[in-house]
């Protein structure tokens, strides 16, 4: 039992990290837009791609909830 | 995310790509909240996006009827 | 018997379901351009959409002639 | 439609792909049928699209066998 | 490549993801060598990215966890 | 064992080819940007593919060692 705990912990945490690879690849391209010249995110980058992530699972809720409305 | 139940039943990839469209389309600068103006854009869009897969849906089936 | 031709049919089913999916993600983006102002489709992106879906499967038709013949 | 046939015998991947490309860059306001002009650009479009394939096909083969 | 060889271990997508968006920002016009600029570019880039990769990944458990 | 042999040697070769279908997309997108009126690769056009492959894949090297780096 302990290990199959283990097996479906660790699915779902390749699960999440699949999905923060798609969410940073489409935050880091709406946010990183000016030419690259220093490996740290300024500030107002920073903020936007948490805002992004956000307002992108906002989005998300309510176009699932905008579905299963038509489905009734 | 309330997605992934909805995703198995209904359509993941549908899910995925009417969030995609929509947030790009609406939610060009992200702040701390959606705000009125992106909250109706976002419903509207999914409204038009929904449209276009029936106007999708039935040409395709339409095409593969007459091959 | 009953449950495989149910199976085959559901599996197609979901096949062309996400077909239609890709299609209309592809259509979207190339006929719904303007900033969106109601949930309805103006009478030219309907036209658009639906043209689309039928000059892309007349380019994938043509495109897998070429390989064919490309084969041979 | 016709591809799935090929798909999997030949690279359903490179059908995607390349109807994907050349419809992209060959008809950009879809009409009611593929005229001249797009016709050509798709034949023309797909014949580009196969060299380059090869292009990329043997640097990435000299490239795998030199490392 | 190397790539498969961490991709089974780490991850393949972030690979990817990571490859495609700092060769699209530095690699503009690609030529016989990655020259001081984009190799410069490429590791600011991938620093960048990561770091975007953990304010997403608190951000999104963050959610997770308030739902 | 030559089956066993055999099936390996395909499916890398299907590797590979999945592989090459995706770095032409990409490389395509980078260096065809002209109209398209012929069915040939101008010599411009035929350098920039082979260069693209070959700085695409020393980018991504780097990106595995510096995350191999970053994992130490």
């Amino acid at each position: 039992k302990e290990v199959l705990a283990f097996i479906q912990q660790e699915s779902s945490k390749a699960k999440i990290q699949t999905s923060v690879t798609q969410f940073t690849d489409m935050c880091f391209k709406k946010c990183v837009t000016a030419d690259i010249t220093t490996g740290t995110l300024a500030a107002g980058e920073e903020q936007c791609v948490s805002d992004c992530l956000n307002r992108f699972l906002d989005t998300n809720i309510k176009v699932v909830q905008l579905l299963q409305a038509l489905q009734r | 995310t309330i997605s992934q139940e909805i995703a198995t039943t209904y359509a993941s990839a549908l899910v995925n790509s009417l969030s995609e469209n929509c947030f790009e389309k609406c939610v060009k600068a992200p702040s701390g909240s959606l705000d009125a103006t992106e909250d109706k854009c976002v419903s509207d869009c999914s409204a038009k996006f929904m449209r276009a897969w029936n106007v999708v849906s039935r040409a395709y089936v339409a095409r593969i009827n007459q091959q």
